[in-house]
C-alpha cells in the first residue's frame, strides 16, 4: 500500500538576497518523508542542508521557489496566520546551538508553556502542568524545580532536552533537528539520540535530522539523502546506502569513516573543498573533486534518477561503479 | 547716603537711588519727548485693581536693614515706613516724624513723631522702635555694612520720650539729614528672633501702606493694601512683583498684558513703541538716572600710561561718544561731563564735555613722549601702548562700547585689550586695584558728596580705586560736608567738577536713559524730575489708581 | 543581593567625601567671595571698603582656614544642617526643597515623555531597518536635536504665547491660582508646564531611539528569536516580548545615567521660562559665591547620582536574570 | 579581507549612504570655510601689488603695514584682489547697524555694523573645534578608562567608577569659572573644560561593554595565543565595543556645539570681539522680533552642523558595526 508522505517537497530552490541579485543556496530539491520514518539529510557544512529545514518553516529570510506540502497543503505562499498554526503545532524544530536558542531573560518553563497556550485554548495552569510532565518525558529530573530555572542555569544537553520538549509539546506530526547533537559532548549525544528514538515510539512523529555525522545517521535514521552544493545526490534506505553507495561523493563518504581504515594506512579524504554558492562549477557540481570524472560530466547536469526501487542518484554512472575492495 | 554702581542692567534699566539732602526745587522740566503729563479722567480717584511690576530676580531678603540690593528696597519701601521721606521734586518731607529741627551749631538734630503710627500687627510704632533700628544698622553681626557707613560721625543717638529722639553728631555733617530715612523694623518682633536667621525676614511685618502677603521664591511678591494705614490710604488693592529675568520674555509680557510696568532696552523704544497702538496702551516715560557710566583709569603707577593727565586727556578725545549714543542709545542718551547728577545743583552746566577729536589725542599723546613706532603702534622708552581693558561679561551695551572703542584707538596706534569677567572675578580685580582701565557706572544718591570717590583718604580702603590724589580737591570735599549753606556747597562743587573735568582721572561717558512704560488704564502716574523715575520717591505709585470701568483684577 | 547593596553604600561614602571635598576646594578656588557679593548685591556700593568686607568674613567665619571650614560644614552636615545661605541667611535645606519639586516635576515629566515617544520609535526603526520609514524617523529626529535650545525657546515663546496666547510664558502658575478650585488650578498648572517640558524633552527623543535600535538590531538577530518564531508565535509578540525583553537591559542603564539629568535642571531654560527651579538657583548661587548653598546643591546631586548609578545596577540584575550579585 | 580592503569596504559603504554622504559633505565643506575664512571673507585683499611689492596681506601683513588703511592702498595699487566678501568679521561700521540682508551685505549687518557673514564664517572656525577638540579629549579619556575599567575590574574598576561617579556630579559650571579666572579667559580653555567634564558617560558605557566582551570565547582565544592586553583591548575588544560609543560620540559632537553656544549666552564663552555662532545667537536673541536675520542665521548654521555630523555619525556606525547592517544593503 502506497503511504501518503506527511512532508513532500518537489523542485524546492530557495536564494539569499544579496545586492541586486539573489545566490541560489538549494537548487531543485526533491524530498519525501513517510509518517513515522525517519529521514537523515546529511552534507558536509555549507551544502546548504540547515537552509533546506529552515525554508520549510520559512523563518530564513529567503526567495523560495517550487513547492513543499505537508499532508497536502501547500506551505509556500501560505497566509502567515496559517504558517503559525502548522509552525511548533504540526511541526517541530530543535537547532544546533541549544544554549543560545532559549530565550535567557524567561524562564524554560514558561518558554514551554507558551507554545502550549499559543496552540492549545487551555488555561495557564494546565498549560504549566503539561509542560511539567513534558519536562518529565524528556527525562529532566525535579521537572517541577527545573520549571522555574533560567537557561544559563542548566548545561547544554539540559537545554537540548528543554527545546526538544518545546518541539513535541503539541504532538507534531513531523520534527526537524537541525544538528541537535553537534554542540554536545558524545555521551550526551547518545542520550539525546535514546530520546528522540522513544520519543518517535511514543508520539509516532516522523523526524527529519540533519547532521553532518554519518554515525548518528546509521544509528537513528531510516532513510539517509546525501547533499552536496545545494543539490541532493543520492537518496536510499539506510542498510542498502551503507553497503552499496551509488554515488562517487557519498562512496568517498563512507571510504573517509575512521572505522573502514586499515592499520597505519592513512585516512582517506576527499580531494578539494565544497563549492561556494557564488561559484557552483556548471555540470556535476561534483565533477572537479570525483575521481570518476568523464568529460560529460563537466558538460551536463545530471538529474536524480531512479537506480533502484527507493533509491536515486545523481550521476551518469550511478549503479556502474566499480566496487571498492 | 548711597553710591553704588549697577552692573546687571549696566547703562539700562532702573538704578537704584535712596535718599537727597535739601536742594532747592529745580524747574528743569523732563525731557520734552515723554508724555509725563498724567492724563485726569473725569471723577474722583478710585480704589480697587492690581499693579504688576516686574523684578529681574528674588530680592536679597526683605529685612530692610540686611538688605543692600535694589530689588529689595522696591518692596521694602512699601511695606515699611520711614522717618523722613523724599519728595518727586528731590525735596525732604516728614513721613512718621512730623517735623525736625537742626541745633544753631548744625551738630544735633531733634525729630519728633507722630503718635498714631501702628504696625501691621497693630501694635504702636514709638521712638524705641526708630532706636533698636538704628542699633540693629550699627551692630557689626547683622552685617548692615553700606548703612553703617553714613553714620560714621554720630556721636550718639537716643531717646528722649515716646515720641521724640535726638541725633548728636560729632562735626557739623551737611549730608546729615538723608541718611535719617531708614526703613522703621518693629522692635516687639525683631526682640526675640535671631536676627538674621528669623522667620520674618521672609514675610515682614512692617508699618507702611501695603501688608506683605505672600513671598514664592523666584516667582512673585505680593502685597495688599493696609487698610487702617496711618497716612493716605493707597488705591491699588494689590502689588504683585513678578519675577522675569530674560528682557525680551518680560517685554512681551508688557505687551500681552501680564505686566503692567516694565523697563526698555533702547532699541525697544525706539523700533517698538513708534507703533501707534503702543502708543494708546502705554505712557512712555524717558528719564535720566541719576548715574553716569565712565572709564577708569588706573593711576596706581603700575602701568606705564595712565599716570599722565595727556595720557588720560587724549583716552577721552579718542572716545566717539556722540556716534556712541547716535547708534547705541538712538539719540536718548546724554554726555557726561563730570562727576555730578546733570540736574543737580551741584553740577556746572558750563563744561561742556569733551568732543570727539582724533587729532587732538594725536597731539597730546606725542607731548607726553608716545613715538608712533615701526607698525605704527605707539612707543615710549621701548614700551607699546598696549593695555587690558577689563568689562564685565553680562553687560551687553559695555560690549558694544568696548569695540567701538578698539576700533578708534586703533587709528592712533593704542592697541586696547579686552578682558571679559564675571562680575565676581570682575569685582575682585577692582577691589584689589589690579587692572590698567575698566568700564564702570557710579549711581548716586541725592547728596552730591563725592567724598567716598575724590578724596585721596579713600584710596587704600574706600572706593577710590583710581588712586586720584589731588589736595585741592581733598579740601573742597571736607569744607563741602560741613558747610549747610547751598549757595557755598554750590561753589565748592562746580570748583571740584571744573578741576575732574581738565585732570580727567575718569573718561566721564554717559548719564544713562531710563525708558518705562506704563499701562494708560493708570491715572496720575507721575515722574520725578530729579530722576527718582516712577517709584522711588514719595507718594510714588501711592497716587496711581483706575477707574472702575477699566479696573483689571477685580474678583479678588 | 542584600549585602551587595549594603557594600555599594558603604563604599559610596567615600565616594561622596571625596566629591564634597574636591567640589569645596575648586569652590574656594573661584576668585570673588561671598562677603564682597552679599554686600553688593548687584553693584559696587559703600559697602566695598576694605574694613566692611573684613568684617562680614569675620561674622561669617571666612576667614578661618579652608580646612577648619570643611570639618565644620562636614560637622553639621552629619546631623543633618546645611547650614545657612550666606546671603540671605535662610536655611539651605529651605531653599532647595521650594525649587526642588518645580525642577524634578519637569523632569520626570520629560523623561517619561522621552521614554514613551522614543522606546517605540527605536523598536520601529529596527523592526523597519534600513526601509523609508527607519530613514525618514531618524532624520526627523536628527533634526529635532539639532535645533539650538536658545532658539526653539524663542519660537515657541513669539508663536505660542504672543501670537496664539496659547500658553504662558513665564512662571509655573498664574497669579489668582489658589483662589481657584483643584480642576481649574491643575489645568492651570499644566498649562504653565507646556513650553518649558518641550524644550526639555525634544533633544531626547534622537538619543534614546538611537540606542533603542542599536540594542534592538543587536537582539533580533540572535537565535531565541528564531525559536520564538519557530514556536508559531505572532510577530507582535515576538518582538515586543522576546527581542524588546532582552533589548531593555542597555537602556536600563542609560536610564541611570539620565537620573543626574533630573536635578541639574536647565539654566537657561528656566531663565528664559521664569521656572524656578535648581538650574537658577544653582546659577544665582554661583554668581553670588554663595558656598553654603552650592555645597547644600552638591549634596542633593550627588546622593542622587550614587542612587541611581546603584539603582541602575540593581535595575540591570532585575531586568537580567544572568546577573547577580553576590 | 585585508586591511586596506576593510578601510575600502566601510567607505564604499558610507558612500552607499546617501543621507551620510550628505552629512559627510557639509562637514567638508564646513572645514574648507573655516580653513580658509581669512581668504574668504576679510577687508584686507588676497594679493596686492603695491609699490611694486607683493603682498599676501590675507595670509602675512608685514610690520610696517600692521596698521595701515587697506582701503585706500587698494585704490593706489596697481592690481589686486579681494576675497569675495570684502568686510572683516570685527570691522564695526556704525553707519550700516542692523541692515535687513541685500546684495551689498548677503546675510545683513548686526548691531555694531560688522557684516554677518564674515562673522559667521570666522565663528565656523569656532564651532568646528569646539566639537573636535571638546569631544576628542572625552572620547580618548572616556574609552581608556572605561577600557581599564571594563577590561581588568577589581579594584581597579571600582576605583576607577567611584572616580566616574565624582566626575558625574561635580558642578562643570565651577571648573569653567575657574579656568576663567586663572588663564586668559578664551574659548580654547572652555572647550578643554568641556572635554575634561563630559567623558563620564562614555566611560560608563565603554565599561559596560568590555565586560560583556570580555568573557567572549575569541577574547580567550586572543588570549590564549598569548597576547599582550594593551593589543586584545585595542585590537580586539575596542572594535566591538566602539557602536555605542560612537553613538554617544556623533552626539557629543553635536552638543559641543550647542554648549559653546549656551556657554556664550550665559557670558562665560568666547572673547570679544573674536565671533563665533554662539556669540551672534546670544546677540540675535534680543532682536528676534526687530531683526530677523540675526538670530535666524546662526541658528540655523549650528542647526545644519550638527544634524550633518550626526548623519555622519549615523552612517559611520551602521558602516563600521558590521553585526547591525543585518542583512544585505545599507541605505
Amino acid at each position: 500500500m502506497v503511504t501518503q508522505p506527511i512532508l513532500k517537497i518537489s523542485h524546492l530552490s530557495s536564494s539569499f538576497k544579496s545586492g541586486h541579485n539573489y545566490i541560489k543556496v538549494v537548487d531543485d530539491l526533491s524530498l519525501h518523508i513517510n509518517p513515522g520514518e525517519v529521514v537523515g539529510l546529511v552534507g558536509e557544512s555549507g551544502s546548504g542542508k540547515t537552509v533546506t529545514a529552515l525554508s520549510i518553516l520559512q523563518l530564513s529570510n529567503c526567495l523560495l521557489e517550487g513547492s513543499i506540502e505537508l499532508n497536502k497543503h501547500e506551505l509556500i505562499g501560505m497566509k502567515q496566520e496559517e504558517l503559525r498554526n502548522i509552525r511548533g503545532k504540526k511541526i517541530g524544530i530543535i537547532f544546533q546551538e541549544p544554549m543560545s536558542s532559549l530565550n535567557p531573560v524567561f524562564t524554560i518553563g514558561k518558554q514551554i508553556a507558551e507554545v502550549i497556550e499559543n496552540h492549545e485554548k487551555i488555561s495557564h495552569k494546565q498549560a504549566s502542568l503539561k509542560a511539567i510532565s513534558l519536562l518529565e518525558n524528556v527525562g529532566i529530573s525535579q521537572p517541577d524545580i527545573r520549571y522555574h530555572e533560567y537557561p544559563h542555569q542548566m548545561s547544554g544537553g539540559m537545554c537540548q532536552r528543554v527545546m526538544i520538549a518545546m518541539a513535541i509539546a503539541c504532538q507534531p506530526q513531523l520534527l526537524i533537528a537541525d544538528e541537535p547533537t553537534t554542540a554536545l559532548d558524545v555521551s550526551i549525544q547518545s542520550q539525546i539520540i535514546t530520546l528522540l528514538k522513544d520519543l518517535k515510539k511514543q508520539y509516532n512523529m516522523s523526524i527529519l535530522l540533519i547532521t553532518h555525522d554519518l554515525g548518528i545517521v546509521a544509528q537513528l535514521a531510516d532513510r539517509v539523502a546525501v547533499m552536496y552544493a545545494g543539490q541532493i545526490v543520492e537518496d536510499a534506505p539506510i542498510k542498502e546506502f551503507i553497503k552499496k553507495p551509488e554515488h562517487p561523493y557519498t562512496l568517498g563518504l563512507i571510504k573517509s569513516l575512521p572505522g573502514k581504515h586499515k592499520h597505519g594506512e592513512k585516512l582517506f579524504s576527499i580531494p578539494g573543498t565544497v563549492p561556494n554558492p557564488l561559484s557552483w562549477p556548471n555540470g556535476c557540481h561534483f565533477h572537479p573533486r570525483c575521481s570518476y570524472v568523464e568529460d560529460q560530466c563537466k558538460v551536463n547536469n545530471p538529474c536524480l534518477f531512479e537506480v533502484s526501487p527507493g533509491r536515486q542518484s545523481r550521476c551518469f554512472f550511478a549503479g556502474r561503479l566499480p566496487d571498492e575492495k | 547716603m548711597r553710591i553704588s554702581l549697577n552692573s546687571k542692567r549696566f547703562l539700562t534699566g532702573l538704578i537704584p537711588f535712596l535718599f537727597l539732602l535739601v536742594s532747592c526745587s529745580s524747574n528743569h522740566s523732563v525731557s520734552s519727548n515723554s508724555h509725563s503729563k498724567s492724563i485726569h479722567s473725569p471723577g474722583p480717584p478710585t480704589y480697587g485693581d492690581w499693579l504688576i511690576r516686574n523684578l529681574g530676580s528674588d530680592p536679597q531678603t526683605l529685612n530692610p536693614v540686611t538688605s543692600s540690593d535694589l530689588y529689595s528696597s522696591y518692596v521694602n519701601d512699601l511695606i515699611f515706613s520711614k522717618m523722613i521721606d523724599v519728595d518727586s521734586d528731590g525735596n525732604i518731607i516728614p513721613s512718621v516724624a512730623t517735623s525736625w529741627n537742626i541745633s544753631k551749631d548744625n551738630k544735633s538734630f531733634i525729630f519728633h513723631l507722630r503718635s498714631d503710627v501702628k504696625f501691621h500687627d497693630g501694635v504702636s510704632l514709638t521712638a524705641y522702635d526708630v532706636k533698636y533700628t538704628w542699633d540693629k544698622i550699627m551692630d557689626p553681626k547683622s552685617l548692615a555694612e553700606n548703612k553703617r557707613a553714613d553714620f560714621e560721625y554720630v556721636d550718639r543717638f537716643e531717646v528722649i520720650n515716646k515720641d521724640t529722639l535726638r541725633a548728636v553728631y560729632k562735626i557739623p555733617f551737611s549730608p546729615a539729614l538723608e541718611s535719617w530715612g531708614f526703613s522703621i523694623i518693629p522692635k516687639h518682633i525683631f526682640e526675640k528672633e535671631d536676627f538674621l536667621k528669623s522667620d520674618y525676614n521672609k514675610n515682614p511685618i512692617g508699618s507702611g501702606p501695603y501688608v506683605f502677603q505672600k513671598w514664592k521664591s523666584n516667582q512673585y511678591i505680593m502685597l495688599t493694601a493696609n487698610n487702617n494705614y496711618w497716612g493716605t490710604k493707597p488705591y491699588l488693592k494689590k502689588i504683585v512683583f513678578k519675577m522675569i529675568p530674560d528682557q525680551t520674555v518680560s517685554f512681551n509680557s508688557l505687551l500681552k498684558g501680564d505686566l503692567d510696568v516694565e523697563g526698555l532696552t533702547p532699541l525697544q523704544w525706539k523700533k517698538f513703541s513708534k507703533s501707534s497702538d503702543f502708543e494708546n496702551k502705554f505712557y512712555k516715560m524717558n528719564y535720566y538716572t541719576r548715574s553716569f557710566s565712565y572709564i577708569a583709569w588706573n593711576a596706581n603707577g603700575r602701568n606705564p600710561f595712565f599716570k599722565d593727565k595727556k595720557v588720560r586727556q587724549a583716552m577721552s578725545y579718542s572716545l566717539n561718544r556722540e556716534l556712541i549714543k547716535e547708534k547705541v542709545f538712538y539719540g536718548l542718551g546724554e554726555l557726561c561731563s563730570g562727576p555730578f547728577y546733570p540736574k543737580s545743583w551741584a553740577n556746572d552746566t558750563t563744561i561742556k564735555p569733551i568732543q570727539f577729536d582724533l587729532n587732538k589725542a594725536r597731539l597730546l599723546l606725542s607731548e607726553a613722549g608716545w613715538k608712533p613706532g615701526k607698525d605704527g603702534i605707539l612707543y615710549k622708552n621701548g614700551v607699546p601702548f598696549r593695555f587690558k581693558f577689563l568689562l564685565t561679561s553680562s553687560s551687553d551695551l559695555g560690549k558694544r562700547i568696548t569695540i567701538i572703542y578698539q576700533e578708534d584707538l586703533r587709528k592712533i596706534g593704542v592697541i586696547l585689550e579686552p578682558q571679559q569677567m564675571e562680575w565676581a572675578t570682575f569685582l575682585e580685580r577692582i577691589k584689589d586695584r589690579d587692572y590698567e582701565a575698566a568700564t564702570l557706572g557710579w549711581s548716586l544718591s541725592l547728596d552730591p558728596d563725592p567724598y567716598m570717590i575724590w578724596h585721596s583718604s579713600q584710596i587704600k580702603e574706600g572706593l577710590n580705586y583710581v588712586n586720584y590724589s589731588n589736595p585741592e580737591v581733598d579740601r573742597l570735599i571736607e569744607e563741602g560736608r560741613t558747610t549747610f549753606n547751598v549757595k557755598k556747597r554750590t561753589e565748592l562743587y562746580h570748583r571740584i567738577h571744573q578741576i575732574l573735568a581738565d585732570e580727567q582721572p575718569y573718561t566721564f561717558m554717559f548719564h544713562s536713559p531710563s525708558l518705562v512704560a506704563v499701562d494708560r488704564r493708570f491715572q496720575d502716574v507721575k515722574l520725578s524730575n530729579q530722576g527718582l523715575g516712577l517709584f522711588l520717591y514719595n507718594p510714588g505709585q501711592l497716587n496711581w489708581w483706575v477707574p472702575k470701568d477699566m479696573q483689571k483684577y477685580r474678583r479678588y | 543581593m542584600w549585602s551587595y547593596i549594603l557594600r555599594r553604600v558603604l563604599l559610596a561614602i567615600p565616594t561622596f567625601i571625596g566629591i564634597s571635598l574636591i567640589t569645596f576646594f575648586i569652590m574656594h578656588l573661584a576668585p570673588g567671595d561671598p562677603a564682597t557679593m552679599a554686600l553688593q548685591g548687584d553693584s559696587i556700593g559703600k559697602g566695598m571698603s576694605a574694613a566692611n568686607i573684613e568684617q562680614m568674613k569675620e561674622t561669617l567665619g571666612l576667614n578661618d582656614a579652608l580646612p577648619v571650614q570643611y570639618f565644620r560644614w562636614m560637622k553639621r552636615l552629619v546631623c543633618l544642617d546645611l547650614g545657612e545661605s550666606l546671603k540671605d541667611h535662610r536655611k539651605v535645606t529651605e531653599k532647595i526643597w521650594e525649587a526642588l519639586p518645580n525642577t524634578l516635576l519637569l523632569n520626570l515629566l520629560a523623561l517619561i515623555v522621552v521614554y514613551i515617544v522614543s522606546l517605540p520609535l527605536g523598536v520601529f526603526s529596527a523592526e523597519k531597518q534600513n526601509t523609508f520609514f527607519d530613514k525618514s524617523i531618524t532624520t526627523a529626529l536628527f533634526i529635532l536635536y539639532a535645533i539650538p535650545v536658545i532658539w526653539l525657546a524663542l519660537l515657541l515663546i513669539m508663536l505660542f504665547y504672543v501670537k496664539l496666547n496659547w500658553f504662558p510664558a513665564s512662571g509655573i502658575q498664574s497669579l489668582d491660582s489658589e483662589y481657584m478650585r483643584w480642576w481649574p488650578w491643575l489645568f492651570d498648572r499644566l498649562k504653565h508646564m507646556i513650553l518649558p517640558l518641550v524644550c526639555f524633552s525634544y533633544a531626547g527623543f534622537a538619543v534614546i531611539s538611537r540606542y533603542v535600535r542599536s540594542s534592538m538590531l543587536e537582539v533580533i538577530r540572535q537565535d531565541y528569536i528564531r525559536t520564538a518564531r519557530a514556536k508559531g508565535l505572532s510577530e507582535h509578540k515576538v518582538i515586543y516580548k522576546h527581542a524588546l525583553s532582552n533589548a531593555l537591559i542597555p537602556i536600563v542603564t542609560l536610564l541611570g545615567l539620565e537620573l543626574p539629568g533630573l536635578l541639574g535642571g536647565s539654566v537657561i531654560i528656566e531663565q528664559i521660562f521664569s521656572w524656578p527651579g535648581l538650574g537658577w538657583l544653582f546659577f544665582d548661587a554661583l554668581n553670588s559665591r554663595d558656598y553654603t548653598v552650592i555645597m547644600g546643591l552638591t549634596v542633593f546631586t550627588s546622593i542622587l547620582v550614587l542612587l541611581s548609578t546603584l539603582l541602575s545596577d540593581i535595575l540591570y540584575a532585575v531586568v537580567d536574570p544572568r546577573i547577580h550579585y553576590e | 579581507m585585508n586591511k586596506k580592503s576593510y578601510r575600502h569596504f566601510i567607505f564604499r559603504k558610507i558612500l552607499h549612504n546617501r543621507l551620510a554622504l550628505t552629512g559627510g559633505i557639509f562637514i567638508i565643506i564646513l572645514s574648507l570655510i573655516a580653513f580658509f575664512a581669512s581668504l574668504i571673507a576679510n577687508d584686507k585683499p588676497i594679493l596686492v601689488i603695491y609699490q611694486n611689492r607683493l603682498l599676501l596681506p590675507c595670509i602675512y601683513v608685514p610690520q610696517d603695514l600692521k596698521q595701515a588703511d587697506w582701503l585706500n592702498i587698494i585704490n593706489k595699487s596697481d592690481f589686486s584682489i579681494s576675497p569675495p566678501i570684502p568686510y572683516s568679521p570685527i570691522g564695526v561700521n556704525l553707519n550700516e547697524c542692523l541692515l535687513a540682508p541685500s546684495p551689498s551685505h548677503w546675510l545683513g549687518t548686526d548691531e555694531n555694523g560688522r557684516d554677518v557673514l564674515a562673522r559667521m564664517i570666522h565663528g565656523s572656525r569656532i564651532s568646528l573645534q569646539v566639537g573636535i577638540i571638546a569631544v576628542g579629549i572625552s572620547l580618548i579619556v572616556g574609552v581608556y578608562l572605561g577600557a581599564m575599567a571594563g577590561y581588568y575590574g577589581g579594584w581597579l574598576d571600582s576605583l576607577i567608577s567611584r572616580f566616574i561617579e565624582i566626575m558625574m556630579c561635580f558642578p562643570f559650571f565651577f571648573l569653567v569659572l575657574a579656568v576663567m579666572a586663572f588663564l586668559e579667559p578664551g574659548i580654547y580653555k572652555i572647550m578643554i573644560v568641556i572635554g575634561l567634564t563630559s567623558w563620564t558617560g562614555i566611560a560608563r558605557l565603554t565599561r559596560g561593554e568590555f565586560i560583556k566582551i570580555r568573557n567572549e570565547e575569541y577574547i580567550l582565544a586572543a588570549r590564549c595565543l598569548g597576547l599582550s592586553n594593551s593589543k586584545i583591548i585595542f585590537r580586539h575588544i575596542l572594535p566591538n565595543a566602539i557602536a555605542p560609543v560612537l553613538v554617544s560620540a556623533t552626539f557629543g559632537i553635536a552638543s559641543a556645539v550647542l554648549v559653546e553656544s549656551s556657554l556664550t549666552f550665559l557670558g562665560f564663552g568666547v572673547q570679544i570681539p573674536t565671533a563665533s555662532w554662539g556669540e551672534i545667537l546670544s546677540q540675535g536673541h534680543k532682536y528676534l522680533t526687530i531683526a530677523w536675520w540675526l538670530p535666524l542665521f546662526p541658528g540655523l548654521a549650528i542647526f545644519l552642523t550638527v544634524l550633518a555630523y550626526n548623519l555622519l555619525g549615523e552612517g559611520l556606525r551602521d558602516a563600521l558595526d558590521p553585526r547591525l547592517t543585518g542583512s544585505g544593503d545599507s541605505w
